[in-house]
């Protein structure tokens, strides 16, 4: 793999196609180690009103700014309007353009509101944002969003924090051939080979957060998913061996002894 | 933030705070002690840029929000 | 992951726990470098007549024999018997006890004749050979050849070339539960995921020949296996989270701008 | 099964629980049987402009209006204003106010434009239409529209035609929980399994047209697919026995001779 | 469906491809109505030593002879010669020759002891019985059995009672294709769809018990397995539609208002 | 359909016709040979209903759909 | 089955039963009240045919298996 | 190998091979040219350890097998 196998977005180059969550840490000195060891360059992060009591550790301590693009979420958001009046503080405490963009449609599954989503997304683009939408797996929509200028999309996998891995491949897949900006999986990650399988279906990056937050040992859980992206970057490039039903003989066939 | 006659009523994250008559964004912060290096401020719905703290003083009933980064996916 | 994550065979102590073919490479060149990339440190190869012309290349040229262990295979034996000779040939060859023991039982699926093989293996293991077995996923088959004294046993997850991956993950769980000795899938892997989801699952090695081999780019598939191994082990020991049907927020739920 | 296990649409009561479409058979004498066949009581139609020779044979001759009712729908539609205007020549031609709304997003996947068809159904709702929309399996949106008043929700189960089978059973589910209208299940159906396992999530019917008139012997397809549907549906009432790892025997474990 | 596709065992003929068990139930009542819902014309019996109080209910008095075919099993058998002198008995008790025959290797997952069943049948085919070995899904292990004799395979789906279903379709397909006698799913099936994939792999008949006798209503399900069973014959008959990636419209293309 | 001094040139289904001027929609229909209790008219972006076809006369330039139902799915 | 000086001890089912001398199976059938028809007999490891019943007399420690159909699958 | 009076006939591999009367294996390894390191040699289907290559003679009608290893999985 050359050096050339860089993940652009929105014309920035990383080496890293993961990009991890910051939430649900027992603490910032295991979330400084995680986000370390994940190799990430990109980081979530959420935007909440600041306790009022003098000395809280804040969360800024713990991400180097020169080392990782800070990446404000939405999360919470239920409406096109509270996402864009977010995005609008997040842009002013984070001196970045950077955002996900995350309208919930439903308290119980977090999926996402596409209607909303990509109504906040034709606002937030024109006032200069690079907005990475996090949807449903829907081809369309992907299109719509490509089409009002987002810089990436990011279908969800699973529902956020169920692990249950890449549910509908085949929708994926239907978007990489749809849309021509990134396509990075959202949500639902919940072991190292779910990782693996996004890169190897083709997609561009993977966002995960509980996968690795909510592991017995975060700290090896973010090395495993680092390992995993790197695996299945490469294996996608490498081109697999196609499945076939029966067998084929590694070892030759001539020559035995008689 | 003792009260007095010349005392403005403002809420911020949702709580009712009393500051002098002419308190500005900026002294509003200083006041709450958090690190002003890693807030935002809305008021009444609209960002108040960092750069604008010093000169907007706060009126009567307005609604603050200060916020700051914390961790999430 | 403390260096007592070793892998354990027959007493030996690895770093590696992707052991990899030596067939169908396009020359020895590839498959000195493919076995460098992969990281492994077994390597299996088979024992075929020499072909009595001078000057022909030898695999044992592409081998350190100091980096890699042998183990010599049965491939293309159809009977105990068979298997039995060419283990014979083999230990004096490679002067090794090390033996893949591969008994054919169909030579379109090339799926094993699990009879024949647990037959063979009684016989080599009193012979003093450290006997791995290729075999169908049967646990009471798997528990009768760790009885008879194998060293470890090697079910295959789908078919020899097939790239169908792990197959039946069921039965595979069930076989770690019941013996003791190292578990390795043999066979069947296509892809960087199905490497990393073995061990997941537990299995303490993958073995491989074409997944590898057999990709369009064999060298940097040889680094995705070696990845995936690495980030499937790492998951399995940092406990993943459980599947859930619904989601879980990763950003705080309280503290929302109102 | 008693006989209030009638499926509810509308306020009208069906014994069966298969929609089936009409397109796509041999000629119209198979399109009879085919319909006679799989039980159906509801068919869908779609409205094209009359060819204008006289003598050319009518859809209409194979469908006795007393024994199925019409569902005619909006394929090939790409906007909500196209939709709704074929909606308004199909409630004229077919005196009913059925419809099986769907808005086209994609020409190659034929998947649903969400937006657009959520903007027709609000719409044609209020003009009393009995409007059934082809979505995605978008929870949040299956929502929506059941407040806008659809009398079901018919989430695809795979692109329509490609017999896929049920490609994302967690976003059924999540519907099934989600809304209180009817879910059926349309298009992707390939087999008669596929639509056993529809029922058996506990979607209320499932449409399909593919499935049964693409298949080698579509009369004898048509009939796979009638038991198929009884057959989910009844496991469905009956409560199949839970997932298990391991085994429970079946005959009893004492009593053996000794 | 013609009147020729009987299910044709040791040269007899059968409408139905289900056969079931008779354990587990709560009464007899419930048996005698399970099984003819179901349909089956074969039944498996176990073999006990007989409780010594007299006015014990039997079996026997619930299974209509004239309807039924009894196949006697011999569950609990851990060895060929067990199993050989269960089948003895079984033969002087029921007159008949038909022979399920299991020798269990593991308590816990009741996987079979696929040499003793090899044993076994090699020694009950001689004495005249009609076996039909219940073994893992080995495709090299079937054709043994075939060539010893026995009159059909029964590989399991998934271990005994587990519900799993078909775990893994591929050695299925590869047992079909190497054996001429018939292929009957032994063990796994959970419910409706389970059993309709089976057939519509190509096997001839589906055994199951559990998946019946312990769903929450034990009668409604021995007609949906009944139905499934039927449904996924024919769906093999009348040849599927080939999986695509993407859509095929079902509606015409042409003649759109404009 | 010969053409005329008083004939009105109107679009069905995408193809020029030519009709005697003060033709309605049921003459139309007629003239089509289509079967009329299996078809549904939309003029210019309007349905128009079966009971008021032997009222509404064509005008020069209006485009006509004339559909019916096929087999869909 | 009273204990006597003629009796004979047999093993049935796993218990002990003791008989008269010269019971035969068939005579043993009847003494436990099960069905005749639907049991199957075994003697020492043996299938003792039905129609040999009547022949076979038990002999001192005999291990007999008496068996019939249940439920299984 | 040219043939003489006083020739062996063995079979290498399949292949039927003269040698001189009193070849020895260690002899053959060298006349097939192949590295005699990298062989092992079975005769008439027992190996022949290397160490005893030089004292093994062949007989008239020995089956020899001349073994290496090559790429498998």
């Amino acid at each position: 793999m050359t050096q050339s196998d860089d993940f652009v977005l929105a014309g920035k180059r990383y080496r890293s196609r993961l990009i991890v969550g910051t939430g649900k840490y027992r603490d910032l000195a295991e979330t400084r180690e995680a986000l370390s060891r994940s190799g990430a360059e990109i980081v979530t992060v959420a935007l909440r009103r600041v306790e009022l009591k003098p000395g809280q550790p804040s969360l800024l301590d713990a991400i180097d700014p020169q080392r990782y693009a800070l990446l404000p979420n939405t999360a919470g958001c239920y409406t096109a309007q509270e996402a864009i009046r977010t995005a609008h503080l997040a842009r002013e405490l984070g001196m970045t353009d950077f955002l996900k963009l995350e309208v919930i449609g439903d308290q119980r599954t977090l999926f996402p509101d596409n209607e909303e989503t990509l109504a906040a997304a034709k606002v937030l683009v024109k006032e200069g944002f690079t907005v990475l939408p996090y949807i449903g797996d829907d081809p369309v929509l992907a299109r719509k969003l490509e089409d009002v200028g987002c810089a990436a999309v990011m279908p969800l996998a699973a529902p956020i924090g169920s692990g249950l891995g890449i549910r509908n491949p085949h929708n994926l897949r239907i978007i990489l051939e749809t849309v021509k900006v990134p396509v990075i999986v959202d949500a639902g990650v919940g072991t190292a080979s779910d990782a693996a399988v996004a890169l190897e279906l083709g997609c561009h990056a993977v966002l995960m957060n509980t996968g690795i937050a909510g592991a017995r040992d975060p700290l090896l859980m973010a090395e495993a998913m680092r390992d995993a992206v790197i695996a299945g970057r490469k294996a996608f490039l490498a081109g697999r061996i196609p499945k076939k039903l029966h067998a084929s003989a590694s070892s030759p066939e001539s020559g035995m002894i008689e | 933030m003792s009260t007095s006659m010349s005392m403005t009523k403002v809420k911020v994250n949702g709580a009712i705070h009393e500051v002098e008559a002419g308190c500005t964004v900026a002294r509003l912060v200083e006041l709450l002690e958090v690190s002003s290096a890693r807030v935002a401020v809305e008021r009444n719905g609209e960002v108040v840029p960092r750069r604008r703290w010093a000169e907007v003083a706060l009126d009567e009933g307005d609604a603050l929000e200060v916020v700051t980064f914390v961790g999430g996916g």
